[in-house]
């Protein structure tokens, strides 16, 4: 009890709480407060809890005996998940399965956030994968949301078979972590481990392959994706663009804590895995994005490729491959939350938007949208300036860096199959035939998802042309992981 | 206070632990009933309580019995949340088939 | 003053200034995009006066730190390679932007801010003084024109464009991998981390280093160029994009992959150059060969235009791996040549298209009588593109093949094939559209307008100036090229009298090579101290 | 003050060509008249003033470079936009202009009907800008740059009457040859910029012999090089198919160009590089014979034409074989000599020529003529003096320098006898062949059905006046060079000629060159009349005699067939197969195939995604199996 | 000898009860199974010096949990699935290799291993399993877990509640 030190998990604490306020005040009689009233109080309690992580960053300090830890790097992510959740929220507020049902559907969102922040605070494995539950239960719930809609249950469903077992051989591979250790403190875990090589234990190496393939599945890296196309494209599309950016980046969290951030020395012995893993989901998701007709489906092949750039910063286990990945995972977020944006609007304007075919001549009809939609496009497919083309850099810096030139070429290659699928959806947009949408409204942007479509846009931009601050912040939160 | 006791080594609990769990693996591919599945997920999930458990004697530590606590709980969530999928889909498909769960393919 | 950067960003605050132009208001879209075009030329018309022609490095560089942490930088500046690229990309865009202006299609803004951003993007590449930055812009120049062909291309424009952006991207992927290799092998060897160029020249890279960090770079270059058999790309855009776009395309754009060569992959990597010198002589020669023979056969005006494009760049792909001053100052020469000629020869097949039924060069016939001012602008046209003796393409490629003929006797003699067929297939578009009974449109639809006089005449214009004084471009480049070719020549053992500098590298070497990583034999004697 | 001038001579076309093409719409005829004649006329005074300055200097200081400004300057290459006057240049400046402006006068008459009449002087213009560029340049390149732009001048004109598909046919033949001779021209200034380092006359002259050598490989790679350039521009074996042709260009082009000038270029350059082909022994001697052959081959193919433009043409040919000949075999000022003389009479035939087709409204075919003696009074007169210089009867002037060559042939050791008799054999046929022409048009019988015109028309004096002018030379201009008598024009070239061997030819070969000659060339015509006069309907019933040579001969040697078989049908065939093989299968084709291989892939991927979440779970077992499987491999 | 009695029992219930749940078709009696599996592991437990995590098993995994799917299983009655062709028969060999490669490799792993006492006869543990000292840990050392589980119990109730409505779709909802 020596040192408890709360006020290092007050993000969390507030985020849960307004979890369960935005919830509660879900279930008052309908009216406005019932309509708007769990955005707002979701949306103060994340702005709070940014407000939180930034004013601890730098401050280093461990709550609960280590049990929690708020470096800058469990900081950067926080401030990553709130982002995320926040414009998921926001996106929401026209959200069909969530109608009637706000207070839950914020409620949720929030304690999946706050699931995120634990597993990047956590300072023992199962905290780790506690909060990988947490984040994966409120998941299930909300995929399953539109209850109506066959899909949307399915995809429920299936997520949580498929994520029953995923977390199966995470807690076993974690198990026979802490066996071969004897704590599951990750600050006593380094140190055990310290001067070991995998070579010599059996046990940690069968560990790392188990904890590698359930993080594999949660960040939707080949070959455990194969749950993420159906369960993006049913679930809510909201909760897709959720889950797609803020679980993907709590998994890398988890990644960088047990990998760079664990057992970096040992790099050349895990490196090869993780690099397996990205090669695999780099071939797999570009190629199968290729054929997609739906954009939901797309962007989740697409996001299983992503993962596979992702993998790279993990499988260097250097400092500067943490660093680059935490960058990529920003840019990420934003680009694929923004493209997710612009297919929520879609949706609601027309019966089959999330078709790829509905996306027909929107640029001219919607121009702005259309530009949103655009530069999500390229900057996931790595054009300069753009922030995905920063993040690539130092992802493939890093790789050639650590003498893994071969997975930046496969990395390039895998960029150029990217190009088909994303600048099929530019196309699309601009260069085919008639709008169905009448060019009336040319500036218009639809509501609270407009508005974070036009916001993320600008980030997209602003994250490539001005990256020196947050690369900055990435490189100091990943500092914080591997040499503290 | 390490004496060792008459006793059965770390290693035969490991080895039923990990038959415990691939036959839970076992179980998820060859069932088409959700329930089903959700019961090898069980196994599943004891085999590594085993293996917790018997890891924390033989390090002398109760991180162990922790996790393996803490593992129960969440099995306990996945459940519940399992089951109420399950009749929400029994109420809209009248079946309990994963095999027919395929709107979403491709 | 930053007077290159003020030439790479008015473009793009041009491009960008029409979004505040109110939709319908083309009166106000024309002004800006002409007064964007006009000034980048006004300035780098002062940039090619003040050039400092005893300089062989970089000049007016303007540097500013973008990401440190990563080593990015905003550093541009001109020296002769990229002088006179800078100045054919303004010249056409001037022209192209003002003829734009002039006949304004639809989506008029747009149009005009992707040509700005077009130019911008070209403008940046060839100013770009540090590695990321070059491949920055190498990859944003393809998006405008990706737009430009796809929104306001013909029917096969949009398998076109994706075929386009993809094949690009294929190589410039490979390349930005080459980069980043080329900085951290370069820090390995040198201690310091950087993707200046100017500061990457020089440095002893292992043999095996130097081929695959030039094979990377290579590959970008060679599909850009094209360098046969890289060019599947290329016929089919130029065949699919609008045609002022498709001129811009081929004069300007083409030359990124030369300039490359050129600026990038041999002066840095001059042991695999040199290794690979042979190779991409060959491949340039079947080019010539290749592109020559199906431009003769080609069934369209645009296709047998863009197979010649092939064929003409082969020379110059061939005079740069020559590693000969003469070959580099003949190809640079061609480069500024090729662009301006294959833009008036688009221009010229733009013309006739107003009047034929179709692009077929078999659709129409005998257009002399009716535009036998056309049928004078083309003959100038095509004759230069041939390279009659007295052009201006003839001046470049009779100094590029006299440099390649010094060191491959038997590439260059070949090489002189292109200049038959050259003959054959360009008599055969002119004559086939110019000569013979009239058929297939009247001549008076394809006289020239003002509106092509304001394209055509300034280039005609060019292309003798050219003729007679090229010694006015050629001049500029001598140091600059001895700079970028002479680390190749020390690879390429050749006579000491030919080379005429030996570029140190910048900082010298670091005292204590890394373990397992022997350090390749500086020739320190040779290094004069900088 | 001649530097001034060289250059006033050699711009004065230009600005002709200019003054007329930029006129904006068609021009007056009155201007198009005085700029397309006056200037190029001045450029003639001007030459002249040349001329006579230089006479009055002594013979050694006779040349003059005049550099207008430094082309280019690349490394150790050099290139001046310079011009030489020398006495070979003056000379050649002399008979373009003098000639041409002859010519041009000329056509102000014959083309007055036409409808580009604007476009043909502005493209004259441009000629002898071009041919003067050519003969005045200083350096090897811009008697390239000169080379190609007659090319392309004579190209225009060819294809003047462009909606003429034979025209333009012709026009791309002539056009397409002469760049391979080009392409052979840059190849020897390749050798020379990488052996020398230089294109300047004067360097190249004086370091060729010390630095390539006599006889070696290089000095004959370079001789035969230039020699390619000269046998495409003038027209010998195997590149001469193109001149016939270019006979669809008007008739005053076919005299100026085809005839007098651009074709004896190639004279003109072997005898400016007279030292390099002085090095070259067995190049040299391969230029004889070629020149020989080809005089032999035109020859006879003149026998069986029936176009009286083409046997000119193919006289031309034969007549610059002569040329080729005796520059090959060394005696150059005797080449020379031969190119004045027949730039005169071979001028004259064909302004000759262009009247009787005038006059019967654009007819060529000699079938369609006979017995004009009476109508085209002027015509046949000066026809019949340049057919008597051209078969070389004294005293005309083709005699004195058709039998100068075979004389110093036969001075010229073992082959030069064997050409020089190949030459007084084909001096007969010359005879004979002119002969047939000038009998079967002026005398004999009228066509059958009469002229295509009512009366073929006298021309006017603009026409008459320049034919009697040269006339008047052809008559005249052999004693420039009487042998043992005096050889002024040898002496003139002296300074440009540096390299000549000294053949002095025996009184004895003098007189059987001349005998023989005269003979032979009377035999000829006798047989010609015999066969033409004396009896208009023999030559009908001996046309079945020999019919398989006779279809040789109008097959022309089957030179056109061999190169449509041998370089531009398997050219075409060749690209339309890499057009469809690896065109589409390889350069666009890969690429294709592996986007369609990725789609491919992809679809696969998507049947591997069934929807059914067992599957989903397989994958992941298996992936785990996998990993592990690679973690005991490789880890391990 | 107490102890490897138990654990021979004990493991093998353990092992047949699992065979027997992933076997048999009927939910309800695979239930049951699990139940037996439940309890059997409950006394692994027991053998391994954990009797507190040992009654929990009983109380809330054996007692709660498990009736939590009898409850379900009752309330959409016993319905056998049609027999189908099984869609996944031809990866059945994949799926065969994989586990029995997995097996191998756990195998490998155990016979490998260099835990120290991996083989040993236990040494005797402190007094970890008991409710005291699990109680101590979980408020000293993991009170976050212990803290995040509530969480986790949150999303179920909250979750359990959301899925059992029946859809609605006012409110403008499409």
């Amino acid at each position: 009890m020596s040192a408890l030190n709360v006020y290092a998990s007050t993000p969390l604490l507030i985020t849960s709480g307004a979890a369960v306020l935005a919830t509660t005040i879900g279930l008052v009689k309908p009216g406005p407060v019932r309509r708007h009233g769990p955005a707002v109080l979701s949306l103060a309690g994340i702005v709070a809890a940014i407000v939180m992580s930034v004013i601890l960053w730098g401050d280093r300090v461990e709550a609960f005996n280590g049990g929690l830890r708020a470096d800058r790097f469990a900081m950067m992510f926080n401030i990553i998940f709130l982002v995320l959740a926040g414009a998921t929220i926001l996106m929401a507020s026209r959200e069909p399965a969530a109608v009637d049902r706000r207070g839950e559907y914020a409620g949720l969102i929030l304690i999946a956030t706050t699931g995120m922040m634990l597993v990047a605070g956590a300072g023992d494995l199962i905290s780790i994968f506690l909060g990988i539950e947490i984040l994966s239960v409120a998941l299930y719930v909300l995929c399953a949301l539109a209850v109506w809609r066959e899909g949307s249950l399915e995809s429920g469903l299936k997520y949580l078979i498929a994520g029953a077992v995923g977390g199966a051989v995470l807690l076993y591979g974690l198990a026979l972590l802490f066996g071969a250790t004897g704590s599951t403190a990750l600050a006593e875990i380094g140190p055990a481990l310290a001067g070991t090589s995998l070579v010599d234990e059996p046990m940690i190496l069968g560990a790392m392959v188990l904890i590698g393939a359930g993080l594999a599945f949660k960040a939707s890296a080949a070959p455990f994706h194969m749950w993420a196309p159906d369960v993006y494209q049913g679930a809510p599309t909201t909760v897709t663009a959720f889950m797609a950016t803020a679980t993907k980046a709590a998994a890398f969290a988890a990644f960088l804590r047990l990998f760079s951030g664990l057992i970096p020395d040992m790099q050349p012995d895990w490196g090869i895995l993780l690099a397996v893993l990205a090669v695999a989901s780099i071939v797999v998701g570009n190629l199968a994005a290729l054929v997609q007709t739906s954009m939901t489906r797309m962007l989740a092949y697409s996001s299983v490729a992503q993962a596979g750039y992702l993998l790279i910063g993990v499988a260097t286990g250097t400092l500067q491959g943490a660093e680059a990945l935490i960058y990529y995972l920003l840019a990420y977020g934003v680009m694929t939350m923004a493209a997710f944006a612009v297919v929520i609007i879609r949706e609601r304007e027309v019966e089959d938007g999330d078709t790829i075919a509905s996306l027909t001549g929107y640029g001219r009809a919607r121009p702005v949208l259309g530009a949103v939609l655009t530069l999500a496009m390229l900057s996931l497919a790595g054009f300069p300036p753009l922030s995905g083309f920063v993040g690539k850099f130092m992802l493939f810096g890093s790789a050639v860096e650590s003498d893994m030139a071969w997975l930046a070429v496969v990395g390039a290659l895998g960029s150029v199959v990217s190009l088909g699928y994303y600048l099929r959806v530019v196309t699309v947009t601009w260069l085919n035939g008639d709008p169905g949408v009448p060019p009336r409204r040319m500036l218009a942007v639809v509501g609270p998802t407009g508005i974070v479509a036009v916001t993320l846009a600008v980030a997209i931009v602003a994250l490539g042309i001005f990256a020196a601050p947050m690369i900055d912040l990435s490189g100091a939160a990943a500092e914080s992981l591997i040499a503290p | 206070m390490m004496e060792t006791m008459e006793g059965v080594p770390l290693g035969l609990y490991l080895a039923v632990s990990g038959a415990l769990f691939l036959m839970g693996l076992l179980g998820v591919l060859i069932r088409r009933n959700p329930l089903l599945l959700l019961l090898a997920v069980e196994l599943m999930l004891n085999s590594a309580n085993v293996a917790l458990v018997g890891f924390s004697r033989h390090w002398n530590v109760t991180d162990g019995h922790i996790f393996a606590l803490v593992v129960m709980v969440v099995a306990a969530a996945e459940v519940v949340i399992g089951l109420g999928l399950v009749v929400a889909t029994f109420k809209q498909r009248r079946a309990l088939d994963v095999d027919r769960m395929t709107v979403l393919k491709g | 003053m930053p007077w290159v950067s003020a030439i790479v960003l008015i473009p793009l605050f041009g491009a960008l200034s029409m979004l505040f132009v109110p939709s319908g208001g083309f009166v106000q879209a024309r002004i800006h995009a002409l007064l964007a075009a006009v000034l980048t030329a006004a300035f780098t018309a002062y940039v090619v006066v003040d050039f400092d022609r005893g300089e062989g490095g970089l000049q007016h560089i303007d540097h500013l730190d973008w990401v440190e942490s990563i080593g990015l930088s905003w550093d541009v500046g001109v020296d002769g390679i990229s002088l006179w690229m800078i100045a054919l990309t303004a010249g056409l865009f001037l022209l192209g932007i003002a003829v734009a202006c002039w006949r304004l299609p639809e989506c008029g803004r747009a149009y005009l801010a992707l040509l700005l951003l077009a130019q911008a993007g070209l403008m940046g590449l060839f100013a770009a003084g540090d590695l990321v930055l070059f491949y920055v812009f190498w990859e944003t120049m393809l998006i405008p024109f990706y737009f430009l062909i796809g929104v306001w291309g013909n029917e096969d424009r949009r398998a076109a464009v994706v075929r386009f952006v993809v094949y690009t991207m294929a190589g410039s992927l490979l390349m930005l991998v080459a980069i980043l290799g080329t900085a951290f092998t370069a820090r390995s060897i040198t201690g310091q981390f950087t993707f200046l160029i100017r500061d990457l020249e020089g440095i002893p890279f292992s043999t095996a280093q130097s081929v695959w960090l030039f094979l990377g770079f290579a590959i970008a270059f060679a599909i850009k160029l094209p360098l046969f058999p890289f060019h599947g790309w290329l016929p089919r855009v130029y065949a699919a994009g609008p045609i002022l776009v498709t001129a811009l395309l081929a004069a300007v754009m083409s030359k990124a992959g030369a300039y490359g060569f050129m600026r990038v992959g041999v002066p840095l990597f001059p042991e695999g150059a040199d290794i690979m010198a042979v190779t991409i002589g060959l491949l340039a020669l079947a080019g010539i060969v290749y592109g020559s023979l199906l431009a003769w056969r080609a069934p369209t005006m645009r296709l047998l235009v863009a197979y010649s494009s092939i064929a003409h760049l082969g020379f110059i792909a061939m005079a740069i791996v020559a590693f000969d001053l003469q070959a580099s100052q003949g190809a640079m020469l061609q480069m500024v040549n090729h662009g301006i000629v294959v833009a008036a020869a688009f221009m010229v097949v733009g013309i006739i298209n107003r009047a034929a039924p179709s692009d077929r060069l078999d659709s129409i016939g005998g257009l002399a009588f009716g535009a036998p001012r056309l049928a004078a602008v083309f003959l100038i046209v095509a004759m230069a593109s041939l390279a009659i003796p007295g052009s201006n393409s003839f001046a470049g490629e009779f100094l590029l093949l006299t440099g390649v003929f010094r060191h491959h006797p038997w590439l260059a003699a070949l090489a002189t094939l292109g200049i038959i067929y050259a003959a054959v297939y360009m008599l055969r578009l002119y004559q086939s559209s110019m000569n013979g009974p009239a058929h297939g449109g009247r001549g008076k639809d394809a006289e020239m307008r003002a509106v092509d006089y304001l394209m055509l005449a300034p280039l005609v214009l060019a292309m003798l100036v050219i003729a007679l004084w090229p010694r006015g471009i050629v001049g500029a480049t001598t140091n600059s090229l001895e700079r970028s070719i002479s680390p190749a020549q020390v690879a390429a053992d050749r006579p000491a009298d030919q080379i005429r500098v030996r570029i140190a590298p910048n900082p010298p070497p670091a005292a204590l090579p890394l373990p397992g990583d022997p350090l390749p034999e500086v020739p320190v004697e040779e290094v004069p101290q900088p | 003050m001649i530097e001034v001038l060289a250059w006033l001579v050699l711009a004065l076309p230009l600005l002709s060509c200019l003054a007329l093409s930029l006129w904006p719409g068609e021009p007056p005829k009155a201007y198009t008249r005085a700029v397309g004649l006056g200037l190029p006329a001045i450029g003639f005074v001007l030459s002249a003033v040349i001329f006579a300055v230089l006479l009055g200097r002594d013979a050694g200081d006779r040349t003059e470079v005049s550099t207008l400004w430094n082309w280019v300057r690349s490394d150790t290459l050099s290139i001046d936009l310079a011009l030489q006057i020398d006495p070979l240049s003056v000379l050649m400046m002399l008979v373009v202009t003098g000639v041409g402006s002859l010519i041009v006068w000329y056509s102000t008459e014959y083309m007055d009907h036409d409808r580009d009449y604007r476009r043909f002087f502005a493209e004259l213009g441009f000629f002898l800008f071009s041919m003067l560029l050519l003969v005045m340049a200083a350096n090897f390149f811009f008697l390239i740059v000169g080379w190609g732009l007659v090319g392309l001048a004579s190209y225009l004109l060819i294809g003047f009457y462009y909606d003429k598909p034979s025209a333009v046919a012709a026009s791309k033949k002539a056009f397409v040859i002469n760049v391979i001779g080009d392409v052979g021209m840059v190849l020897a200034a390749f050798i020379l910029v990488r052996e020398l380092g230089t294109l300047d006359y004067g360097e190249v002259f004086a370091a060729a012999p010390g630095e390539m050598g006599m006889g070696t490989g290089v000095s004959e790679m370079v001789a035969i090089l230039l020699f390619v350039g000269a046998a495409a521009k003038s027209a010998q074996i195997p590149l001469h198919t193109w001149l016939p042709d270019a006979m669809e260009g008007p008739t005053p082009v076919s005299a100026l160009i085809h005839a007098a000038t651009m074709v004896t270029a190639g004279v003109y350059m072997i005898v400016r590089s007279n030292v390099l082909y002085e090095l070259a022994p067995y190049a040299s001697d391969a230029v004889a014979i070629v020149g020989a052959l080809t005089l032999l081959m035109a020859a006879t193919i003149a026998f069986v034409q029936e176009d009286i433009k083409r046997i000119l043409a193919w006289s031309t040919v034969s007549q610059i074989g002569y040329m080729i000949m005796a520059a090959g075999l060394g005696a150059y000022s005797a080449g020379m000599f031969h190119f004045l003389t027949h730039a005169f009479f071979k001028a004259l035939l064909f302004l000759g020529a262009g009247i009787v087709i005038h006059a019967l409204a654009d007819q060529q075919s000699i079938d369609r003529m006979g017995g004009l003696k009476k109508h085209l009074r002027v015509a046949y007169l000066t026809m019949a003096v340049g057919c008597l210089a051209i078969a070389a009867i004294p005293p005309f002037s083709g005699f004195f320098s058709k039998d100068e060559i075979i004389a110093y042939s036969f001075a010229a050791g073992d082959l030069g006898v064997v050409l020089g008799i190949v030459g007084l054999v084909a001096g007969g046929l010359t005879a004979f062949y002119m002969f047939r022409l000038f009998f079967r048009v002026f005398h004999g019988p009228e066509p059958e059905g009469g002229y295509d015109v009512e009366h073929p028309h006298a021309p006017g004096p603009a026409m008459t006046i320049p034919v009697v002018v040269l006339a008047a030379l052809a008559a005249v201009a052999g004693f420039l060079q009487v042998p043992e008598a005096w050889h002024p024009l040898e002496d003139w070239l002296a300074p440009a000629i540096t390299a000549a061997p000294d053949l002095h030819p025996s009184g004895a070969q003098i007189l059987i060159s001349m005998i023989g000659g005269t003979a032979l060339a009377l035999a000829a015509i006798w047989f010609a009349h015999w066969m033409y006069v004396a009896d208009p309907g023999r030559r009908l019933r001996m046309a079945g005699t020999l019919a398989g040579y006779r279809r040789l001969l109008h097959d022309q040697y089957r030179f056109d067939h061999a190169f449509e078989a041998a370089a531009v049908q398997p050219g075409r065939d060749l690209g339309d197969g890499l057009m469809a093989t690896v065109e589409r299968g390889g350069a666009q084709g890969i690429p294709t195939g592996v986007a369609r291989a990725a789609i491919l892939a992809g679809r696969g991927l998507r049947l591997a995604q069934t929807g059914l979440v067992r599957t989903y779970a397989l994958a992941m077992v298996a992936g785990v199996a996998i990993l592990g499987v690679i973690a005991i491999l490789v880890v391990r | 000898m107490g102890e490897q009695i138990l654990f021979g029992l004990a493991s093998g219930a353990a092992l047949m009860f699992g065979a027997l749940v992933i076997t048999l078709k009927k939910p309800f009696q695979a239930t049951v199974s699990l139940i037996g599996c439940l309890l059997a592991v409950a006394l692994l437990f027991l053998g391994l010096s954990a009797p507190f995590v040992a009654a929990i098993q009983v109380i809330v995994y054996a007692g709660a949990i498990v009736v939590l799917f009898l409850f379900v299983i009752a309330y959409l009655g016993e319905r056998p699935l049609p027999e189908l062709d099984n869609p996944l028969a031809r990866y059945e060999v994949v799926g065969w290799v994989a586990l029995v490669g997995l097996a191998g490799q756990g195998a490998v792993l155990l016979a490998t291993s260099n835990l120290t006492g991996l083989w040993d006869q236990p040494t005797r543990p402190d007094d970890i399993g008991s409710p005291e000292a699990i109680g101590r840990s979980f408020l000293d050392d993991y009170i976050v877990p212990f803290e995040a589980t509530s969480l986790a119990l949150v999303v179920a109730a909250v979750g359990a509640v959301l899925l059992a409505k029946r859809g609605v779709r006012a409110e403008g909802g499409r």
